[in-house]
């Protein structure tokens, strides 16, 4: 069972990964850059790395998209 | 297939999807999110490595944990892997403070636009 | 953006990434003698298992639950962070420290306005904090005994502020958090100069004491992850300050 | 000698207190530098060398350590001189986030060289990229924006490969430690092994500047201040040669000889290292602006070094060492004098200097010796490196006599360009406009005294023998030699 569970996780992070690289709006993609580290943090709850899962849910995806999306609103704001 | 088998495969994919990325994109900002998923891929791949199946949480949470030391995960690789994932900010964070004054300097945001002095005079 | 579909870049990429990930492939199923990146663990062999076994300074020793050990943090992952590679992990502040001062440095400085925040998020703001802060606060506290540490505890806590922000509450200045920054920058080398002058080493656990599980074990562990909170939180928080933060820029080229 | 660690916390307590001092950074960033010099001199001349330094009371492999032998201090002296001479010839840097950043920056170049720990080492090299990021993007114009934003981004993706490699050293051998890796390396699977150098090599060759990587170069030497440019070049570039000793030649050596183990990646790194030479004197020799002209010639000497270090008979590590100290000793006049030059006529570009040379005899003169220096002439500095390596490579093999006429055409080549250089500084100025700026006198002084120890080192090489050649039989056997001082009795 967590072994099926590991697979969709996996296969979750490479399809959004690959949907980052590939959309053209930027927006969308930090969005969807966020969905990759939150289900990075998941598996690293798998891995039994329950440090390593905080911080990556913290800072990998709560401050690096929030910085992101500031950043994003300071170099879309004149077009 | 095992567990750290799939974690393996799946973080050395996202390495080659963000290198893939940061190869060919143009945008700053896009290469910042290859950049970051390959720092993502890095961290797992890491973790994975001191997988072990069946492995326990190093944590000591009872007395009966410390008997059994030897089912616990490898903890080095998760304590680099926080030290990687403060790297990985700083250098996004840096980045980003970057392109605003790029986007600010060149008017663009491509990484192909041209450096020199000279252009902006015309402009 | 119509250079990202050049079709030969692309190919060219898609090649390069081809040979690599032959070559990892061949390297994974090579059948040549020696350790392989393939092998299982074998954690005996490793420098792990003396951390797990708390027994680094002497081989023999033996540690129980509740009992003293060399390093009494019962989190094995925060006993390595924080005590016997803490010099990696000051470094690390450090990391944070150049390049969020390279941010300030770079960002061009503009007034922005905020958006006027909605009733809601105005008055539920100050209790929002409060329980931000306070996961923040029992996560550097209970770092050596339980998951968390200093790191992500200055980021929820940052998150504070942020919420702060972003609702138009004054909460803090951008000085004083360069206070904070630098002051708790100073203790953390200063405390490791201490040991110095102490037990003759830079960097060690000087106050080591307690027992294994306790809330106060793990010596200096507790003193260093609420610094290095501190840190974190006040580094993290100038960011968002930066965004936007009017003033001059000084030009001196 | 645990004492060494004030190399590291002292910069990094001033890089604090300078978000406090106002106008006194300047002085104390002097000062602590002047100390760190005076410091590691001091270690240098005392005899408790080799030696390792367990920080935080945890022996090694467990703890972090350092490991002070005559060839890391030296570096370290080498590194530090370079710092407190960039100190001198700044102009106008005020802001307190220019000395924080140096300072980090002198703290993170000590510390790449006297870790003893693969993991250490990448927390150092990334505190390296940041600083001279920060450093290359301090003038805020679009160039130096530019410039450091692909700096950044080519660093970081070429670092997340060395954290990989590390990664995989760890996943087989179970240690970060460098000694610890460097006794264990014969017990690796073949291909493994070739796997665990690509990825640390690529992870280091961003500051090798080696060739597919080093488009960065002349971009962050053009768009830096004088005083930055001696940073980038003498700590940074002096780092990377040490690097190239400890992690290639240490780490992944045949015990016994100063040879990497794989001789395959050997042969490639020849070849890149002969490519870089070739295309970056080509470079340099079409270009017109005065400081890309020395960054494409400082990618050029350091292509000569890892050339030199390749070889790895003892001839060449001699040459390779002098090459070290030559380079260094040159490119710092010339950068010193650039930045008075540039000042002075307010132009890039070298064709604009006329008359300088007649103006500043000394200043031209020292220049002039610096550029001798660095095409190899006799009786310079520079001349007993080339002359060593070329023996050196003299006695391998046919591949390595490609390399010899390439470094005997690219030194004509490097030769055609600095003489077109140095003649037209002492051009009669054809208008009758004053200069710019007035040039300052402690940095022509810095340039002159410099200059006189290259024409002293050219005309008695003895100088610095001594130190060469413990350098050079410290890396000849560099496996048992760095074990030994870690772990003694192992070997």
């Amino acid at each position: 069972m967590m072994l099926l569970l590991a697979t969709f996780l996996s296969f979750v992070m490479i399809a959004t990964a690959i949907w980052v690289i590939l959309t053209p709006s930027l927006l969308k993609a930090i969005i969807i850059f966020a969905i990759v580290s939150l289900v990075a943090s998941v598996s690293f709850i798998f891995m039994q790395a329950p440090d390593v899962a905080i911080t990556e849910a913290s800072i990998g995806a709560g401050i690096t998209t929030a910085i992101f999306i500031l950043s994003y609103k300071r170099v879309s704001e004149k077009n | 297939m095992t567990m750290s088998n799939i974690f393996l495969i799946s973080s050395t994919s996202l390495i080659f999807i963000g290198l893939f990325g940061v190869l060919t994109r143009k945008n700053i900002v896009k290469i910042l999110l290859s950049l970051n998923i390959i720092e993502t891929g890095i961290n797992l791949l890491l973790v994975a490595f001191g997988y072990k199946e069946g492995g326990k949480v190093p944590i000591l949470t009872s007395s009966d944990s410390i008997n059994h030391l030897g089912n616990m995960v490898d903890p080095v690789p998760q304590a680099l892997v926080l030290t990687s994932i403060v790297i990985g900010l700083g250098t996004t964070a840096f980045a980003l403070g970057l392109t605003i004054r790029y986007y600010k300097t060149h008017g663009t945001l491509n990484i192909e636009a041209n450096d020199e002095e000279e252009v902006t005079a015309h402009e | 953006m119509k250079n990202d579909k050049s079709l030969l870049l692309n190919i060219l990429a898609i090649a390069f990434l081809a040979v690599l990930a032959y070559f990892i492939y061949s390297v994974a199923t090579s059948n040549d003698i020696g350790i392989k990146v393939t092998d299982n663990n074998v954690v005996e062999n490793r420098v792990a298992y003396r951390y797990l076994n708390k027994n680094v300074l002497d081989e023999n020793s033996k540690y129980e639950w509740g009992g003293k050990a060399e390093d009494s943090a019962a989190n094995v992952v925060t006993s390595i962070v924080a005590d016997y590679r803490l010099f990696d992990t000051s470094l690390e502040v450090i990391v944070l420290f150049i390049t969020v001062m390279g941010f300030g440095l770079v960002i061009p400085k503009e007034n922005i306005k905020i958006k006027e925040s909605t009733e809601l998020l105005y008055h539920w703001t100050p209790l929002l904090m409060t329980y931000m802060l306070l996961v923040g606060g029992y996560m550097f506290i209970n770092g050596h005994i339980s998951p968390g540490g200093g790191f992500p505890a200055g980021a929820i806590m940052s998150t504070a502020i942020l919420v702060g922000v972003l609702a138009g509450k004054q909460t803090v200045s951008h000085t004083t958090l360069k206070k904070i920054e630098a002051i708790a920058g100073t203790l953390i080398f200063s405390i490791a100069t201490l040991g110095f002058f102490l037990k003759g080493s830079f960097f060690i656990n000087f106050l080591e004491g307690g027992n294994v599980g306790d809330l106060f074990s793990a010596g200096l562990i507790p003193i260093l992850y609420t610094l290095v909170a501190f840190k974190v939180a006040a580094e993290l928080s100038g960011i968002y300050f930066e965004f936007y933060e009017g003033g001059e820029e000084h030009d001196n080229v | 000698m645990n004492s060494v660690l004030f190399l590291i916390v002292i910069p990094l307590l001033g890089a604090f207190l300078a978000l406090f001092g106002k106008k006194a950074n300047r002085i104390v960033a002097i000062l602590i530098t002047a100390f760190t010099e005076i410091f590691s001199i001091m270690i240098y001349l005392s005899d408790k060398l080799p030696v390792s330094v367990a920080i935080g009371g945890w022996q090694a492999p467990y703890g972090i350590n350092f490991v002070l032998t005559p060839l890391s201090v030296g570096f370290i002296v080498l590194i530090n001189l370079a710092a407190i001479i960039s100190l001198f010839i700044i102009r106008g840097e005020k802001e307190y986030q220019f000395y924080s950043t140096y300072l980090v920056l002198l703290a993170a170049a000590n510390g790449i060289v006297l870790t003893g720990d693969i993991f250490n080492f990448y927390i150092f090299s990334e505190l390296t990229t940041f600083a001279i990021t920060a450093l290359i993007a301090y003038p805020r114009n679009r160039r130096s924006t530019g410039a450091a934003i692909k700096y950044l981004i080519l660093a970081s993706t070429a670092s997340s490969f060395l954290l990989i490699g590390i990664g995989v050293v760890y996943k087989t051998l179970g240690t970060l430690n460098i000694a610890d890796i460097a006794s264990k390396i014969d017990l690796l699977n073949p291909l493994t092994l070739e796997l665990i150098i690509v990825l640390i090599l690529t992870g280091i060759f961003v500051e090798l500047e080696l060739f597919p990587f080093n488009m960065w170069v002349p971009k962050a030497y053009f768009a830096g201040t004088a005083s930055v440019n001696v940073m980038l070049h003498g700590m940074l570039g002096t780092a990377g040669a040490y690097i190239i000793a400890r992690i290639l030649l240490t780490m992944f050596a045949v015990n016994g000889s100063g040879m990497l183990v794989n001789a395959n990646i050997a042969n490639a790194i020849i070849v890149i290292a002969m490519l870089t030479i070739f295309v970056s004197e080509i470079a340099a020799f079409n270009e017109k602006k005065l400081k890309k002209v020395l960054a494409f010639s400082s990618m050029g000497q350091m292509g000569l070094i890892i050339f030199g270090f390749m070889i790895g008979n003892e001839q060449a590590l001699t040459g390779a060492f002098y090459m070290v100290v030559a380079n260094f000793l040159a490119k710092i006049i010339l950068f010193v004098l650039t930045g008075e030059f540039i000042a002075m006529t307010g132009s890039d570009n070298w064709e604009d200097m006329k008359g300088i040379g007649r103006k500043h005899p000394v200043a031209g003169v020292s220049f002039v010796i610096g550029s001798l220096s660095l095409m190899g002439v006799p009786f310079f500095a520079g001349f007993w490196g080339k002359l060593a390596v070329i023996q050196g490579a003299m006695s391998g093999n046919s591949f390595m006599i490609t390399g010899i006429v390439i470094i005997l055409i690219t030194a004509v080549v490097e030769g055609v360009y600095f003489l077109k250089i140095s003649h037209t500084f002492f051009l009669k100025k054809e208008d009758e406009k004053e200069f710019n700026a007035k040039a300052r006198i402690h940095s022509i002084v810095i340039a002159a005294a410099l200059a006189v120890i290259v024409l002293a080192i050219g005309v008695h090489p003895g100088l610095i023998e001594n130190n060469v050649n413990r350098a050079t039989n410290e890396i000849l056997n560099s496996t048992s030699n760095y074990v030994d001082v870690v772990f003694p009795g192992r070997y």
